[in-house]
Order: C-alpha cells, then structure tokens, then sequence
C-alpha cells in the first residue's frame, strides 16, 4: 500500500529519478498507482475519511455546538449494556442480510433463463430490471399501501382467493413486518443481482462450453464445472451487495415501516440515522456506525473466504 | 472506433431524437400559448347569458386562487387573455341566476389557448 | 471517443463555471436566511412578505429555504455543524425546544423583555409552549392543537347522541359503531404525544414536575392501556391509530367508516378533501373529555450563530405582526397564535366556513388544558424511550405491566442522561 | 440426435417462458400500480382498491412539470449524471485493471476497497458536507457529483470482466509491445462491454435517484436535481396524490432508458467469438 501511494505522488510530480524510472517493473508500479489514484481520492474523501470521524466521534461526547470531549467507551458500554434496541437491530440486520442469497439464487435463474437467446428476453430482462431504478421512496410508499390492511391489494387478493379470512396487517404486526420489509427490497433489488450476474455471463468465453460439449458433458456439468466457477467474482459481488443492502435500503424501510411497530423492523442504519438525527446523539450513532462497519467487514471477509479469496477472482492461464 | 460510427450509435440518435422532439413541441407551444380562454355562457335552458361576470381561478398548490374576471357579451361569450396557468377553474356569476357550475379545465401546457365546448351553465334560468 | 472527450470538456466547463459565481453563504453583510418547515404551498405568500420587507430595508436580503419535515433535522444540523445555522427557522412541535437544549437558538427573552408590545401579541399559552428553562426561544407561527372530530350519521345510527364526557364513554361509544371490518369507532393520532389527551384525561402524569422522574407506572395507567390495547383487538380502535402517520387515519376518517377522529386542526382540511361526506351537518367538532389536548404548533426562532441577530429578529417580528399573520390566516385557514389576528379571521370565518370557525374556535379555548407539551430539552429521546414500548402494548404484543415497567426503565435512564 | 434435442427443446422452452412471465408478473404488478395511480387522481388508500384505473388522464404529468422547475431539475440532473458516468466509466475501468495485475499491497488496495463500500452515506453525512465546503464546491455540480464519481462495486464489475479475459490476449499483446493504455482501450474494454454498460447504467441510476446528497449540499433552489422535487409532492398531501407517482415516473424514465440503449452489450454472442482469439 504505502509503496503504492509512494509511487502515486511521484508520478504527478513527474520529476521521477532515472534510476528508478529505469526499470520496466517500477515504471509498471508508477502507472499501476495512477490507475489507482482517481478512484482513491474520492474513497479517502467520501468514505475513510468520514469512516475516521465516526471512529473518533465513538469515543467523545459532542454534539454540533458542543465542545467534544473524551468518555472513553461510554458510547459502547452504553451500546452493551443499556440499548435493547441495539440488539433488536442487530438481530434483524443479520435476518435481512441472511435474505440475500435466496435474492441471488432468483436472480441467478433469471439470468441464465434470459442470457440465452429465448425469444422476448429483452423483454423479460427490461421488465425485471424496472424496478431497480425506482426511486426508493416511490417504491416504499408503493409497498406499504400494497401490504395495506384494508384498502392493500396483496389482502384484496389474498381474501378474495379465500386463503385467508381476516386481513394481515403486514406492516404492522410484529411476525410480518420484517419479511414484508425484506420481501419489498428484494423486489427493488431483483434486477441489479441479475444485471450483475448478466455481466459475469456476458465474459465467460463460449469455447469452454463448446469444449464441454464437445467433450458430452450434461447440462448441470456445464453448469457446475464452468458457469459457476467462471461466475465466482460476480456472486461474490452479489453477496457484497446483499451485506450492503442491509443500510443502502435505509430509505425503502424508513418509509415503509420508520422500524416499527415497536423495533420490528429496526435496523442498524435505522438506529443510527435516529440515534443521530431525530434524538441528535451524533456520538453515539457514531459508535453504532464503527459496530456495523466491524460486522459488515466480518461478514465480508468470510464471503471472501467463500468465494476462494481475492474477491472471488479466476486464476486462468 | 471512426467519428461516423460513433454517430449513427444510438447513444446520438436517441438523444438527438428526443431533442429535435422536444424543438418541435417547444416551437408548437410558442405559437400556442397568448393565455387565451374563450367560452359562453348560458342559463338552464341554454339561452345566452350576457352581462355574467366569469371568475378564472388558477391552481396553486393545494388551492386555487381568482386570477382575473371577465364578463360576457350579448350572445353570452367571455374571452381571457391573460391566463398563464395550466390547470384553471371558470364559474360564472350573473344577477338572478346565482352562480354556475365551477368548470375545471386543465391545459397540455401553461397559458395554452383553448375555447370550451360546454358553455357554463347555470342552474337556473331567466 | 470524440464525444466522449467534448463531454469531459463541457462537464469540466460546467463544473468551472458553477464553481465561481456562486458566493459563499452568508457572506453578504446584510443577508438572511429562512428555514421554513414544509410549508412549500405558501410560496407566493412568503415570497411577497420577503418583497416588502427588503423594499422596506434597502441592501436587505432575505434567502428562503424550506425543507420538509424528514430532511429538516439532517439539514439543519449539518448547518450548525458548519457554523451556517439559517437566521430564522420555523420547527414543528417541541423540536425547537431540543434545539434550545442544544444551545442552537438565541434567547428571545431578553428581546420580549424589551419590546412589551410584541410579547402582548400572542396567546400566553402557545407562547409557553416554547419556554425551556424559563427562557423564551420561539414566537409562535401557526398553532394546532388536537380535538375530537366526529361523524354524525354514524353517531345517530349507533343511537348516540352526544360526543363522549369521559375515557369510558369513548371507549363505550366507539365499541357502539365498530361493526367487524365495516366500520370503525375510534382512531388518533399518534406522533409527538398527539394521543396523550387520553392519559391525561385518566390523571396518569407522564413525569414529575421538575421533569425529573417518571411518574406514569401506576396502576391507573396499566389499567388504561389496558382497555386501549383490549379496544383495539375488539377494533373498536383501528389498529392504524398506533401504526399509522399523518394520512392513514385522516384518510380512513375521511372514508367515512369511523366514528371518531382525535387529531389535531388541519386534519380537517385533509379528510375534508378525501371525503366527500364531510358536511356541516355530518362533521362533529368537539373537545375531548376535560378538556384536554396536546399541541402541535409551529413556532419561529434564531440561530444563535446568525450574523445578523438585529435583522433576524427584526424579521421575526415582521413576519408575526397582523399584517403578515392575518394573510397566512387567511390563505391557510388557520390560527396563528396572534390574538389580534385570530379575533378577526374567526369573525371572519363564522359568516364564510362555520364548519371551519368551529374546527378553529377550539383552538383557542382551554388553551390551560394542553397537555403532552412537556418542556423537554431532550423530548424526542424520551419519546423514542416511552412510545415503542407502549405502542407494542397498544398492539397486543406485550401485556400493559410489563411494557410500562420497560417503557419507565428506559426513561428514567433518559431523564438521567438528561 | 438433431431431432430429439428439438423434441426435447419445445416444453424446456415452454417451462422457460413460464417461470419468466410468473417472475415479470410479481415484477409488475407493483410497477402497474404506481402508473395507474400516475394518470388518476385516485386516494390509494380509498377502500375497496380499484383495479382498473378510473377517467385515466395524463394532466398529472403537466402538473409536475409546473410545480417544480422541472426544466431546470432536469437540467441538473443530466449534467450531473453525465459527469458521474464518465467519472465511472474511466476510473473504475482504470482501477479494476489495476487489480487484476499484482503489486505490493494490492491486498490491502482490495481491502479498502471493499471496506469503503461497507461504510453507510446517512454516517457520513456531516464529515462529507465539511469536506466538500473546504473544497469549495458546495452548490456546484462537481460537488454533487464528486462523492459518486467512482463507485466500488463498479469496479470489481471491471476487474472481474477483465479477470475473465485470457492472459493468453494480453500477453500477446504485450509482446506485440503494446502500451499498458492501448492493452486497455484496444483489448480489455473492446472485451468488456457488458461490463462498461453495466458502469453506465449503475453509475447513471445511483446519481440520477440521489436524494440525501442534493439535499444537503445545494442551497440555491437553481442547482437543486430532480429527486429533491420529491419534498414537494410529499408536502402536506403526502403520498395520495397522482402527481407523485406522476413524478416517479419521470424521474424513472431517462434510467429505463439508459438501461434498453446500453444492454444491447448484453445479448449473448456479441462478446464471445473475440474471446475464441
């Protein structure tokens, strides 16, 4: 790393010693950190950067206007061993998070069903892709009136196909809500896992499969021996995706449910956009922040074990 | 790739199309567009109206508000030319009739002259 | 990759050229901003008051800004944080007061002290409901409170003749007109303590006085959940009352299908537009039982980071004074707190819109009974503490006792934080 | 042999086409709903819910064009999405073939990487706002496009669509000498389409649906995007009015449209026979 950002401010100084410039590894290294700088500046600025304020903030006590001052791990004790609601919230972030795959599974069959040269594929592509580009508010105020008691069309159906008697309250029973919640940002996020899993498909050369063929291989074994381990860096993506989603589908639950009722729906990102803008205790939400970031970097770094390290990458030769 | 492919790629021709589109109905609006509301108005039984005072009322956000008022000839016509809405409300009061129906009339476009093909109508009659 | 290229150029271009002209905020010696709280629908309205205050007040400007409710504590705060607080800001409930706790907002006290005539204007009640600490931070803007609006053929159908004198008797009532999913008895709402008028009216006391302790655990309060949260399985009370926001139970209302509607004055406009049954003979307005109700007033305060506090306040006083208040009056149909104005636009109104005169006329009585406007520095922590737990009795998923127990733990250790 | 793959083919197919049409309908039928409410001035929570859409009309839409500066937003938002899709595309694109070759601390590159994505924007909000002050691009499109100028999971669409190019191509093309840039430009992206349109429609739908970002950081109603109109159809109605769903709609279309012009790339076979190489 530190070599690598050595190299990057020597570029753009453009004074670089010959000796070093040199050699054809060095000048590679030079090039390799230019690549590199523009997508790392915006990281520092937008991510680290805020990233390192929250941590910071975690062990202060501030709020705009006040003077911040150090409380050690107050924040955090006060996390362990006071805020239920802290738990409730990790208790569902996990729940939702653990929803992905079963997302990517669907999406996965998707692809492949409208990867291959079907009649109307572009169709189906077109229409599963729809909903991703909603906007996330029109999306939750959508769903929330669907899952609706009374006037709710999923109800209307429901009762009118008699499978059920009484309305559900989708949203605000206790049982229902998390799934609703959950089923609703699938359905927004249906078409990105294919998009993504369409783009892995698109690179995987045909002459494996010929080969295959060639070679009599069934279908699963195509599937299994060449899809899948070519698509490895796109499912990884996924999974990554589906760990992200558990707080960049903040807005679809904010409007849909807002974490109720009671904490049902409640989630880490919900608990610290409250924490920090409705009870304004910015340092405490920053402490709920660096949690949810050590268990995202958890759950991340097993997926990477799963899908083969290096993020999932295909050593080909 | 050459500077020709580049342009016949949809990524010109979509763009391009939506803007030559757009240019069109710009040009159509333009030539559209004095704020002109023309209409009659007629009592129960359909006989002109003269002398009734036409209120114009614009939409604001939630409400609407009274923009302007005309009043209509002998054979009952009224004629605004300063709209500059487009979404109005027309209602027509005349001494002894009370006052007609509120018209609502909504427009493709802001100030698009449009002439009503039902005449207010009131209630009542002479 | 011609096109390409032209792109980054004219992007860059565009990038440059925004970069430059746009000035600094609040580097204009003698400008103002005003941060109003989703009241969009009055543009032509707040951009007329600014016209004539800057002719007024040559080399004055006033910048407006108005954010809805959601996005106004995110941008507010950010604000502060960048030492760019908007001069004048008009909150919603007892947030001003929180702002106050956080040292964001300038005293008005001293600024009232000195101007008798100004503090005179206003119904001392709403005013205090801005008093934190003793001190004054904001002027009301519009003022609501909450009252019972009901409907009247369902009443007579029911065989009711009059609105409800006590808790029983609206629990008793509504279990008279709810007919499985057809029709509905009672509904509220729910945010910022707008259901509280029911505990009142059984003399369950949230806190202490001193705002210290908690006072609510006692038996009287499990006793009254209790019939809330059993009223609700019955659907005497639609469940919507503790889940729902604004529109839900305004729109059900406006439905036409539920008997009672506890919320606060504008909601008639909004099930009036939904409802076509709406009528002076169908609509009830009346007071709940003793009189209680819980505000839920707009109120107009400054920054204590603004640069110019003298214009600031010179703005607030404009704004509230009867020529600009009777036209807000006016044009929303509201109270605004100022007794001059609110005298004339209900004379006013009692010939016009009786339906509305009743609706407002409320408003401004028993003006002593308002209750759930605790004067908390930290009012949305504790409510964050108090209202889940309750409405999860509410919900039938916890008993009564037990939620209250939860609900006292967690607040008691806000109050202590506090 | 022919034949019976035929034979075999017609209710594959058959079954193909229906778990597709069961998928788009559950796809749909949400989607249906925000356009019937679009061109009706229906209560959605009015009981019992109508299927069909009453005296349908477009006048919602000629609503949302005049209560907002729609002309202006739209302005905005184009100029902003254009510059984040160009950030995107040439970044992400730079990056993702810098993690495919290996370096001293491409671990650790990696690792920040996917770090960055984990960090949630509502937690970033106020140190973002600061920094874009000190930079002085407060109200600037270049301020509102800045944070989304190269997005993570973006690159790693990159680097593994070039992953999945023979080492075979490029070292040739190495020993024909060709230039690090030129083995990018000539060989890798020419072989990565799918990959570029995905950046693009990626990168164009994040800025495009940008909510929190505009919100905070433009004060001058001139430099405001189009989501930011939303606060106005959300005002005092709240969500019951056609004119929001109106507004979706069109805030929808131009990524919908993006989205058909650029998955041309994902039509299968376009890519495959340079593979072959």
């Amino acid at each position: 790393m530190t070599t690598v950002a050595g190299a990057g401010a020597a570029i753009p100084a453009g004074h670089p010693r010959a000796g070093w410039w040199g050699t054809q590894r060095n000048r590679q290294l030079a090039l390799i950190a230019c690549f590199l700088l523009p997508s790392l500046v915006v990281f520092v600025l937008y991510r680290v950067l805020p990233l390192g304020w929250n941590v910071v903030l975690s062990f202060q006590a501030w709020s705009p206007l006040k003077p911040a001052q150090w409380i050690g791990l107050e924040n955090y004790v006060e996390m362990w061993s006071y805020d239920d609601v802290f738990w409730v919230a990790l208790r569902n972030t996990l729940i939702f998070i653990a929803a992905s795959p079963l997302a990517i599974a669907a999406a996965l069959g998707i692809a492949l069903l409208v990867n291959s040269d079907l009649k109307g594929a572009t169709v189906y592509r077109t229409i599963v892709f729809l909903s991703y580009p909603l906007m996330a508010v029109a999306v939750g105020i959508i769903w929330r009136w669907m899952y609706d008691e009374r006037g709710g069309i999923i109800n209307y159906a429901l009762r009118a196909s008699g499978l059920v008697d009484r309305p559900i309250g989708f949203l605000q029973d206790f049982d229902w809500a998390l799934p609703s919640v959950i089923f609703a940002e699938i359905w927004q996020v249906l078409g990105f896992y294919m998009i993504i899993l369409l783009t892995g498909l698109q690179s995987i050369p045909q002459n494996l499969y010929e080969a295959a063929r060639i070679d009599g291989a069934p279908a699963w074994a195509r599937f299994f021996r060449i899809t899948v381990p070519m698509l490895r860096p796109s499912l990884f993506l996924c999974i990554v995706v589906g760990i992200l989603n558990s707080f960049s589908s903040f807005d679809l639950v904010y409007i849909m449910t807002n974490g109720g009722p009671g904490h049902a729906t409640e989630l880490l990102i919900t608990h610290i956009y409250k924490s920090a803008f409705v009870e304004t205790k910015f340092d405490y939400a920053a402490a709920l922040t660096v949690v949810q970031f050590a268990l995202l970097v958890v759950l991340t770094i097993a997926a990477n074990r799963a899908a083969g390290g290096n993020a999932g990458a295909v050593e080909r030769d | 790739m050459s500077v020709r492919r580049q342009l016949v790629s949809r990524w010109v021709i979509v763009p391009g199309g939506i803007a030559v589109v757009t240019l069109v109905w710009l040009a159509y609006v333009a030539a559209h567009d004095h704020g002109v509301v023309e209409g009659r108005v007629v009592d129960r039984s359909g006989r002109p109206v003269g002398g009734a005072s036409v209120m114009l009322f614009e939409r604001g956000f939630v409400t609407h508000q009274e923009r302007g008022r005309a009043t209509s000839d002998a054979d009952g016509a009224f004629r605004f030319t300063d709209n500059r809405s487009h979404s109005i409300q027309l209602e027509a009061e005349a001494p002894g009739l009370g006052r007609s129906e509120r018209r609502v009339v909504r427009l493709w476009f802001a100030a698009q002259d449009v002439k009503l093909v039902e005449p207010l109508r009131f209630a009542t009659s002479k | 990759m011609v096109t390409r290229r032209t792109l980054l150029k004219t992007a860059a271009a565009a990038a440059a050229t925004s970069v430059f002209p746009t000035p600094a905020i609040g580097q204009a010696s003698k400008k103002i901003t005003f941060l109003t709280w989703n009241i969009i629908d009055q543009k032509e309205l707040i951009e007329g008051w600014i016209k004539r205050f800057q002719a007024a007040r040559p080399g004055v400007e006033v910048e407006w800004l108005d954010k809805k409710g959601p996005d106004f504590g995110p941008f507010y705060q950010t604000q502060l944080t960048a030492g760019t607080p908007p001069d004048v800001i008009n909150t919603q409930g007892a947030l001003g007061l929180e702002y106050a706790a956080q040292g964001a907002l300038l005293d008005l006290t001293p600024l009232l002290a000195k101007e008798a005539a100004i503090k005179s204007r206003f119904d001392a009640n709403y005013l205090g409901n801005w008093i934190y600490e003793g001190h004054n931070y904001m002027l009301p803007f519009y003022i609501t409170k909450t009252l019972l609006f009901y409907n009247k053929p369902m009443f007579a159908k029911a065989g009711l003749t009059g609105p409800p004198t006590s808790f029983d008797e609206i629990l008793s009532h509504a279990q008279k007109m709810t007919s499985g999913e057809a029709s509905t008895g009672f509904m509220t709402l729910n945010f910022d303590w707008l259901y509280w008028p029911l505990f009142a009216m059984n003399g369950v006391q949230l806190v202490t006085p001193d705002l210290k302790k908690t006072a609510f655990n006692t038996p009287k309060a499990v006793e009254v959940l209790d019939k809330l949260a059993k009223a609700t399985q019955a659907n005497a009370i639609n469940k919507i009352s503790w889940t729902g926001r604004w529109v839900e139970p305004n729109g059900a209302f406006g439905a036409g299908n539920v008997g009672m509607l506890h919320a606060h004055s504008p909601a008639y406009f909004f099930f009036k537009g939904q409802g076509s049954w709406v009528t002076p003979e169908t609509l009830g307005v009346a007071h709940m039982p003793g009189f209680y109700a819980t505000p839920n007033s707009h109120g107009l305060g400054i920054s204590k980071g603004s640069k110019n506090p003298e214009l600031a306040w010179d703005f607030l006083k404009f704004v509230t004074d009867n020529g600009q208040a009777g036209e807000l009056a006016e044009r929303r149909k509201l109270v605004t707190g100022n007794i001059a104005v609110d005298k004339a636009s209900l004379a006013k109104l009692e010939k016009e819109d009786p339906t509305v005169y009743a609706v407002l006329k409320t408003q401004l009585e028993h003006t002593d009974k308002m209750t759930g406007n605790w004067r908390f520095g930290n009012d949305s922590r504790v409510k964050e503490a108090f209202w889940p737990e309750v409405q999860s009795a509410l919900l039938g998923r916890k008993d009564a006792k037990s939620a209250l127990a939860d609900a006292e733990r967690r607040m008691s250790r806000e109050l202590a934080r506090a | 042999m022919a034949e019976s793959t035929i034979r075999r083919a017609t209710p594959l197919l058959a079954l193909r086409h229906l778990a597709l049409v069961v998928v788009s309908f559950v796809m749909l039928v949400p989607f249906y709903w925000v356009l019937k409410t679009a061109i009706t001035n229906e209560n959605i929570y009015a009981y019992p819910p109508g299927i069909l859409p009453r005296e349908p009309h477009l006048y919602n839409f000629v609503d949302v064009w005049y209560l907002i500066p729609f002309p202006r937003y739209l302005a905005n938002s184009i100029i902003v999405s254009t510059i984040a899709v160009i950030g995107n595309v040439v970044f992400n694109a730079l990056a993702g073939y810098a993690l495919t070759r290996d370096f001293p601390g491409r671990r650790a590159v990696l690792a920040l990487f996917l770090s960055c994505m984990l960090i949630p924007f509502q937690a970033a909000i106020i140190p973002a706002y600061l920094v874009t002050a000190k930079m002085g691009l407060l109200n600037t499109y270049f301020g509102l496009a800045f944070p989304l100028l190269s997005t993570i999971v973006c690159i790693f669409v990159f680097k593994a669509a070039f992953e999945a190019v023979p080492r075979s191509l490029i070292d040739a093309a190495r020993i024909d000498g060709l230039s690090e840039w030129r083995i990018i430009v000539r060989v890798l992206l020419p072989l990565s389409k799918p990959a570029i349109a995905t950046n693009v429609i990626l990168s164009f739908i994040w800025s495009w649906n940008n909510f929190l970002w505009p919100l905070l950081i433009t004060r001058d109603p001139l430099m405001q995007t189009l989501p930011l109109g939303l606060a106005r159809f959300l005002s005092y109605m709240e969500d019951t009015t056609g004119a929001l769903y109106a507004f979706a709609v069109m805030v929808l279309v131009p990524s919908i449209l993006v989205f058909l012009m650029a998955q041309k790339e994902f039509i299968r076979g376009l890519t495959s026979g340079a593979t072959k190489g």
